[in-house]
């Protein structure tokens, strides 16, 4: 296995990324990528300010990788990259890329993976609007349902 | 405190750093102290963390915990509101 | 709209692609890449040979975009690209890229999208093995059902 | 064949193509003669399409159709397998 976990200040690679886990195997690779919106709820983004505790998301990226080829054992390569830091309109702050033999599998893995980082994954976001900031509220309890 | 009192380092996160106005500290406990008495010695210094009470998540040494988890000395403890990454 | 649906002899500028595409107003972009695998049923693939109705091949994707704006108004962008000619191991054959304000989406849109494109798009596939070729077979009678 | 015979272009792709060793061909069939029956007249001069009976597709103009559509002169038909792209 030569799957990749990452947390970076940098601009995140997603080429260079996909490119790492492109193996012979893999018939499929689907990529998400998370964005900086433009707005949210109408009002205008600035910056999104993202903060992470590094060891500790890298050990719950490593632990969703598991998880993942648990419940996917066709999954050939997975690759996570979170960056943290301030972010401007577009940028990347999380890439997800999955390969496998056929396309299901990774579109499912994909989307698990997502919906679980956003879970699991110890980061906080902050919005910058032109007239103040605001936390982003987590959905509360679901770290303790699931991975205790 | 007795001279069995632990020390524990504290990590806060997100809001709460900020409501804090601090993202680490070293704190001495008492043995056998759980995860919830070292919140609650936490925001009578800090009052205001008090509107974290009933979000709040931790970890000690960075693995997700319950509230009732016992500290040693050494652990490191981080509190947290729900993540909100992606 | 500046979706994009292309049909190209050259290798897919994927990140190209997905540059053209990217605006403020999305926060979720998800990429399908195929890719030729190294084998199909344990034997190996030396290349494969893709061939298409180019004009008409357009046309349906175009189509494919219709209908996927259609069911998925929120989708923000819409780019496919398909290779013909001759590939090898590890080169993707396919691009598709949706981006949307929120990911379930674009990740539901995006396996939609491959999904139509295999049964609807006029393209075929021949593997070359070592020793001997053969044409891939589709799946008959869905494109009757379903666009005409 | 009448005067009012009509010229159709006739196009073969993928397993066709290679049964029928040619791409394209022009065509003069009867008046209101179907897809149908130039695939009947297609298969007489290349037997070996005749497995693909069953299979195969069409569009005419670029527009996939069934096999009872009316021809008119100067109709681009295409005739191929089920695709197999992506």
């Amino acid at each position: 296995m030569h799957d990749i976990f990452e947390i970076t200040r940098e601009p995140i690679d997603k080429q260079g990324l996909e490119q790492r886990l492109l193996t012979g195997a893999a018939g499929a690779m689907v990529t998400f990528d998370g964005v900086v919106r433009n707005q949210t709820k109408g009002r205008p983004v600035v910056t999104l300010q993202y903060e992470a505790y590094v060891p500790m998301a890298i050990k719950e990226m490593e632990r969703l990788g598991r998880e993942i080829r648990e419940k996917w054992p066709d999954v050939d390569r997975i690759g996570m990259i979170h960056r943290f830091g301030e972010l401007k309109i577009s940028e990347s702050s999380v890439v997800i890329v999955i390969t496998s033999p056929h396309r299901k599998v990774a579109f499912e893995a994909c989307h698990y993976a997502i919906d679980r980082l956003k879970q699991t994954v110890p980061i906080w976001k902050k919005e910058v609007f032109a007239d103040g900031e605001e936390w982003v509220e987590g959905s509360q309890g679901e770290i303790t349902k699931q991975t205790i | 405190m007795s001279v069995e009192a632990i020390w524990i380092k504290i990590l806060l996160f997100g809001a709460c750093r900020e409501a804090a106005g601090i993202e680490e500290l070293d704190y001495q406990l008492a043995p056998s102290s759980t995860a919830e008495s070292a919140w609650t010695e936490l925001k009578n210094r800090f009052p205001d963390l008090a509107r974290f009470d009933r979000s709040i998540l931790m970890a000690v040494n960075e693995e997700h915990t319950g509230r009732d988890t016992i500290l040693s000395s050494g652990d490191t403890l981080a509190i947290f509101p729900p993540v909100s990454g992606g």
